[in-house]
């Protein structure tokens, strides 16, 4: 009998081998990646509700470092935000793929495949066991997603594959592997412990450079400098924005950030650290900074990616302020954003196949011909702002929460601000697409395809519901803090 | 090629006593200065001699490749052969003493012997080889 | 101990340098061949002079106990590093000829400019 | 799983050269072509199957002595093989049965038939040279066995010829610079003679501890160090490298990226940690900061040339400039984790560089050079091929999941251990730089599309395919799976440096 955790990675591993088998027959490598979507699902969702997990070894290096796989609450958070989000991504992935570049484009088993690996990625850093198994996933994703980015094969998609890669391989090789081999250096082992484990090995001053090696290292996260790699990744065809740039990358980044704050340092340390509030400033900065950004870009996408700069920042400042409300809801942020996010980058998506509009000016009036995209949209954007009864509020809250309790106000008006600003930023584009009329020139259009349609409703109505029931996951994330 | 009948008339008689002193200098070598070494080169030398005399193409129809190939090869195979001998015998590698269990003293004498043979052999072509080389002779 | 007191030392590193001389300096690769092998030269010296005993005999085995010997054993290496040598010159003759055949000259500084040529207009 | 071989187990070390030997010498009777061919490949696999079990005995029993001719050290030559030894010579025969395998179609493409001669007798000697170093005891049996591995390597880097008549220029700027590094090494062990009146390593090393005119013994280390800079390739001792490998016959390229520098390396270690006397095992003063330096600027040097080169091989030939940095780096700093990162990097480098040059070589086969205006769309034409590259370059670059990650995670944590984090984060600067270097050739292969005249796909050849993916393959099979090997040279490490302390 496989274990379900391993089950879990092998599911997406046979997903990305699977094109290649039928590469003949393109119906096939869709049906056949939607059965290992739902398969993965059910898997996460049997790991749920199973009361002990054990640990999976893959690999051993020496016999106290081993490639191994533990699950926990936070990790499962991860992956089943990750794994639900990537049913709903591939219906969407038919229909956007097949709209915008035809039934049987150029590529399309590498990008099935990718897309897979970076799921296997996803998985393997959620529930990995310790910080090497967790960089051998975080690196796999980097080199997973790359032939995403560059698709097109274009020079900008060069250009930004370029950026995504330096940025990335860049920050994960010199800061977080360093970081990772001195923790190991200084403590013997890179096991994750709940708590923490470096209390007692290492210095306060070293214990400070850690922090910063770390939630430098994972520029996954987006944080100021190193964000840069995210608006150019919006090059990429949208399903992989949606996914990948919203949901599985850029969370595997904070994902580690609230690990290693929670695992590895451990929250004590966290809040007694200049390291710590040397990083909070930033991201908090980051906050600012990318809702500013955000609100000058006109093209939708990147108005979208600076958003999830601010959006992910906010995980960041939870996970390094580490106070308990503070931790729950960064981990619970990880989910709620993601609904959100992917509903709002469905909609771009299903806007780009329906009329080909790319820019926020172009936008006028189309409310009336796509209906249900821009519902989606809306419902996603109140949700990304926080705003009740949708299931964003919850996380804002308990971060909000856990910035009193911690009595950082500073870091508590970088909050509002910014969500004030995304007010700004975000809702003029649903006022603007059912109220502004629409320019004589345009086109008529519809609609975009119903594969396209139904995951963005989905995501929506997810929105909504989670409000009500946000279950699983805020227990989750309760278990977390 | 010399067109001097002096000089071929008496290079011609010094070659078997070259070849004669190589024959000494290889087979004294067990008991004083000499060895294959030497007396491979000296061997050569007068096939060098040869070939001046009566030109690269006399001296390789006398020695032809083939054959200088093959002694080539032999000469190292004697040299490992007479090892391994000793390591089938029991001893180690080159342990001369064991071909001869009941006359150890014998049996290194007979081994050196053998070993210094393929070294000769061995010298000889391999030298005659790079001449031919450098004399531009292609097979 | 004088400077001169290791005078076989000094012979060997001017008879070294002399090698190393030629092979920078000179253009043509069979004068670079011959400073190689002046170079080796050299070292098999020192390894000679370091066997050499004042009134010693050489190492040839005579039934007197009382003869002292030089000693045999650096001659039996350098015996060795000549073969060396002398392989290493058949290796670099050979490699020259081949040079020769192809380029149609031995000059160091004219077969590279032969070679940068081909790059050029070969791209 | 080796048994049948139990009798002769005593006699491993010695038949580990006498195996290739007798090929060697027996391979001209047996004919050139495809039966040469064949008869070195069944040279090679007896040989491997020997380093095998030599090191499986090794494991049991440890370090092995091996008097030839009977004569006991430190009178007579001594064969001495320990874990190091024996490891890296089961590298060597395992890769160059492999390549040896691969040679066959690309030497019929390479060298016209009227050109081979001997080839397959040079080739098995040129391993039995190595393979001798690898297990000698005695220093000046090293020189010797040196130079006839090097000599043999000149003949078949100017066999390149007929593709490249450069190949002549940069064997013979290679056999100056050799015969001069190797003359150099000469040297050295004749003051280490001249001081201690022995050649046999393990002697030497006691006579050296015993004292001595420190004079003599610096100027033998500076000598000897100089020398094996040459042999190794360190920064700035490279210049023949890059030339030679790019020239070479694709084989024999694979056949030395992935052996011939690393048995200089070996020569390096063996010599500066267990004949030398060390401080506490670690090297001290100017030896250590120079070799640090050279192996930084190595680092930084070659990785950074790697990223502007022409060509593929060009580019594979500056990246080992800059793998032997790393390696040497570890040898310089001789705290035990960095001395097992160099030793497993030696290892797992040989895999990945070898395979790398195997599809170098697949691809000058199929279109007649690599230069990267030749590779555009590559991807496409020869996937096989250039996905082996890809996952290579990713090793060198040292991503999780590939060999080079385990090498390099054991470098740097000897490095943060031994106080040096200066050079670790070097150490990373070089990755971050092999990642620009694969990333050019990804990019052309995968990016660049297809031009026009050039016809799509192409075969890819399977005798060749197949000896890359056994490498590259192993390579990530040791990625996941290093436990083995780790332990192995840890002990190895821990043997050198211990008989020291």
């Amino acid at each position: 009998m496989i274990p379900l955790e391993l089950m879990a990675l092998i599911l997406p591993a046979v997903g990305a081998l699977l094109p290649w088998l039928f590469r003949r027959d393109p119906k096939l490598q869709g049906a056949s990646t939607l059965i290992i979507t739902v398969l993965l699902l059910i898997t996460v969702i049997q790991l749920v509700r199973a009361d002990e997990t054990s640990r999976v070894t893959l690999g051993a290096i020496t016999p106290t470092l081993e490639f191994a796989l533990q699950v926990d609450s936070l990790g499962l958070l991860f992956a089943l935000v990750a794994s639900g989000l990537w049913i709903l991504n591939s219906i969407y992935s038919l229909g956007y793929m097949h709209g915008v570049y035809g039934p049987r484009f150029e590529g399309e088993q590498r990008y099935w495949s990718c897309f897979s690996l970076a799921i296997v990625a996803a998985i393997g850093i959620a529930f990995s066991a310790n910080l090497l198994t967790l960089f051998l996933f975080y690196e796999l994703m980097t080199f997973s997603t790359w032939p995403l980015v560059t698709h097109s094969r274009s020079d900008e998609a060069k250009r930004s594959g370029r950026i995504y890669l330096g940025i990335l391989v860049g920050s994960s090789t010199l800061f977080l592997l360093s970081a990772i081999i001195w923790t190991w250096v200084l403590t013997g082992t890179l096991e994750f412990e709940a708590g923490g484990f470096l209390a007692g090995s290492a210095t306060a001053g070293q214990v400070s450079i850690l922090i910063m090696l770390f939630c430098f290292g994972s520029a996954k996260c987006a944080i100021f400098p190193l964000h840069q790699w995210l608006p150019n990744a919006m090059v990429a065809p949208t399903p992989v924005s949606a996914l990948l740039h919203a949901v599985a990358v850029v969370k595997a980044g904070v994902f580690t950030v609230l690990k290693i704050s929670t695992s590895v340092i451990g929250a004590d340390l966290m809040m007694s650290s200049w390291g710590a509030e040397v990083v909070a400033w930033t991201a908090a900065a980051t906050i600012l900074f990318a809702s500013l950004v955000a609100l000058t870009r006109q093209q939708l996408k990147a108005r979208l990616a600076y958003s999830t700069i601010g959006q992910l920042n906010y995980i960041v400042l939870g996970a390094v302020v580490a106070f308990p409300a503070a931790i729950e809801g960064a981990a619970l942020h990880i989910a709620m954003h993601a609904f959100g996010k992917i509903t709002l980058f469905f909609a771009a998506g299903a806007i780009f196949v329906a009329s080909g509009k790319t820019r926020i000016d172009q936008l006028a009036g189309i409310g009336k011909r796509m209906p249900w995209t821009m519902s989606a949209f809306l419902i996603g954007t109140l949700s990304v702002l926080g705003l009740p009864p949708l299931c964003g509020m919850w996380s804002k809250w308990l971060l909000a929460e856990g910035m009193i309790a911690a009595h950082q106000w500073a870091f508590l008006g970088a909050l509002i601000i910014s969500s004030l600003l995304s007010i700004a930023y975000l809702i003029p584009i649903s006022v603007q697409a059912f109220f502004a009329s629409e320019p004589d020139d345009t086109s008529p259009h519809g609609e975009a395809p119903w594969t396209c349609r139904i995951p963005l409703l989905v995501s929506a109505a997810a929105c909504l519901l989670l409000f009500w029931w946000p279950g699983i996951f805020a227990q989750l994330a309760g278990m977390v803090r | 090629m010399s067109e001097s009948v002096v000089l071929r008339t008496i290079g011609g008689m010094l070659i078997p006593y070259i070849l004669v002193y190589g024959i000494y200098v290889q087979m004294h070598g067990e008991v004083g200065p000499g060895g294959g070494f030497q007396a491979g080169v000296l061997v050569a030398a007068a096939f060098i001699l040869h070939s001046l005399l009566f030109g690269p193409t006399g001296t390789m129809r006398l020695l032809p490749r083939w054959f200088i190939d093959l002694s080539m090869s032999l000469g190292v195979l004697l040299y490992i052969g007479t090892g391994v001998v000793c390591l089938l015998q029991g001893g180690y590698f080159l342990e001369y003493s064991v071909l001869d269990r009941t006359d150890p003293a014998a049996a290194e004498a007979l081994g050196i012997t053998l070993v210094e043979a393929g070294v000769g052999l061995t010298v000889a072509s391999v030298i005659l080889t790079i001449v031919r080389k450098v004399q531009g002779v292609s097979p | 101990m004088s400077i001169l007191g290791l005078f076989n030392h000094w012979a060997f590193v001017i008879i070294m340098m002399l090698g190393l001389y030629a092979i920078i300096a000179r253009n043509n690769m069979i004068k670079k061949i011959l400073g190689l092998a002046l170079f080796q030269t050299g070292i098999f010296l020192m390894y000679i002079t370091l066997g050499f005993k004042e009134g010693a005999a050489s190492p040839i085995l005579q039934h007197d106990p009382s003869i002292s010997y030089t000693n045999p054993l650096p001659q039996v290496l350098i015996l060795t590093a000549i073969v060396v040598s002398l392989s290493t010159m058949a290796v670099a003759l050979a490699i020259v000829i081949g040079i020769r055949e192809e380029y149609d000259s031995i000059e160091a500084d004219e077969v590279a400019h032969l070679d940068r040529q081909q790059r050029e207009p070969g791209c | 799983m080796l048994s049948f071989l139990s009798p002769w187990a005593p006699h491993f070390p010695i038949l580990l050269v006498l195996l290739p030997l007798l090929g060697a010498v027996l391979s001209p009777l047996i004919g050139r072509g495809d039966r040469g061919w064949a008869w070195a490949v069944m040279t090679m696999g007896a040989t491997t199957a020997v380093a095998m079990a030599l090191l499986l005995r090794i494991r049991e029993v440890g370090a092995v002595s091996y008097p030839l001719g009977g004569w006991q050290a430190p009178f007579g030559i001594e064969l001495y093989v320990d874990l190091l030894s024996a490891m890296i010579a089961l590298v060597v025969a395992a890769v160059g049965w492999v390549v040896t395998i691969y040679a066959r179609a690309s030497i019929r493409v390479e060298i016209p038939g009227d050109r081979l001669g001997a080839f397959w007798a040079v080739w098995l000697l040129a391993i039995t040279g190595l393979l001798g170093i690898l297990i000698s005891g005695d220093a000046f049996n090293v020189y010797v066995l040196l130079e006839i591995s090097s000599l043999t390597i000149y003949g078949l880097i100017a066999m390149g010829r007929s593709r490249d008549r450069k190949a002549l220029v940069s064997a013979f700027n290679y056999l100056i610079l050799g015969s001069i590094g190797a003359s150099f090494i000469l040297i050295a062990i004749g003051l280490l003679y001249a001081q201690t009146g022995t050649l046999n390593m393990a002697d030497l090393r006691l006579r050296l501890l015993e004292g001595g005119s420190e004079a003599t013994v610096n100027t033998a280390r500076a000598f000897l160090l100089a020398g094996l800079g040459l042999k190794m390739a360190l920064f700035p001792l490279h210049f023949w490298m890059p030339a030679a490998y790019s020239t070479a016959p694709s084989a024999v390229a694979g056949l030395l990226a992935a052996t011939a520098t690393k048995v200089g390396i070996y020569m390096a270690m063996r010599f500066l940690y267990s004949v030398f006397p060390t401080d506490q095992g670690t090297l001290t003063g100017a030896n250590a900061w120079i070799l640090c330096a050279c192996a930084g600027g190595a680092i930084l040097f070659g990785s950074a040339s790697a990223a502007r080169q022409p060509s593929l091989s060009l580019l594979l030939a500056y990246s080992s400039v800059a793998q032997v940095g790393y390696i040497v780096l570890g040898l310089a700093v001789g705290q035990i984790d960095a001395m097992t990162g160099s030793i497993l990097h030696i290892i797992f480098h040989a895999l990945m560089k070898g395979g790398l040059f195997l599809g170098a070589g697949i691809i000058i086969y199929r279109l007649g050079g690599n230069e990267f205006d030749r590779l555009a769309g590559l991807g496409r034409r020869m996937p096989w091929t250039s996905a082996a590259i890809v996952l290579g370059g990713l090793g060198m670059i040292g991503i999780p999941g590939t060999a080079g990650f385990i090498s390099k995670l054991h470098l740097l944590k000897g490095l943060f251990i031994a106080g040096q984090p200066l050079l670790a984060m070097l150490v990373l600067v070089g990755s971050v730089l092999a990642a620009i270097y694969t990333w050019r050739f990804v990019e052309v292969a995968y990016l660049r599309p297809v031009t026009d005249e050039d016809p799509v796909a192409v075969e890819e050849p399977p005798g060749m395919l197949w000896p890359m993916w056994l490498l590259i393959g192993s390579s990530v099979v040791f990625g996941l799976y290093p436990a083995t090997v780790v332990k192995l040279a840890t002990d190895a490490a821990r043997a050198l440096l211990g008989a020291t302390g």
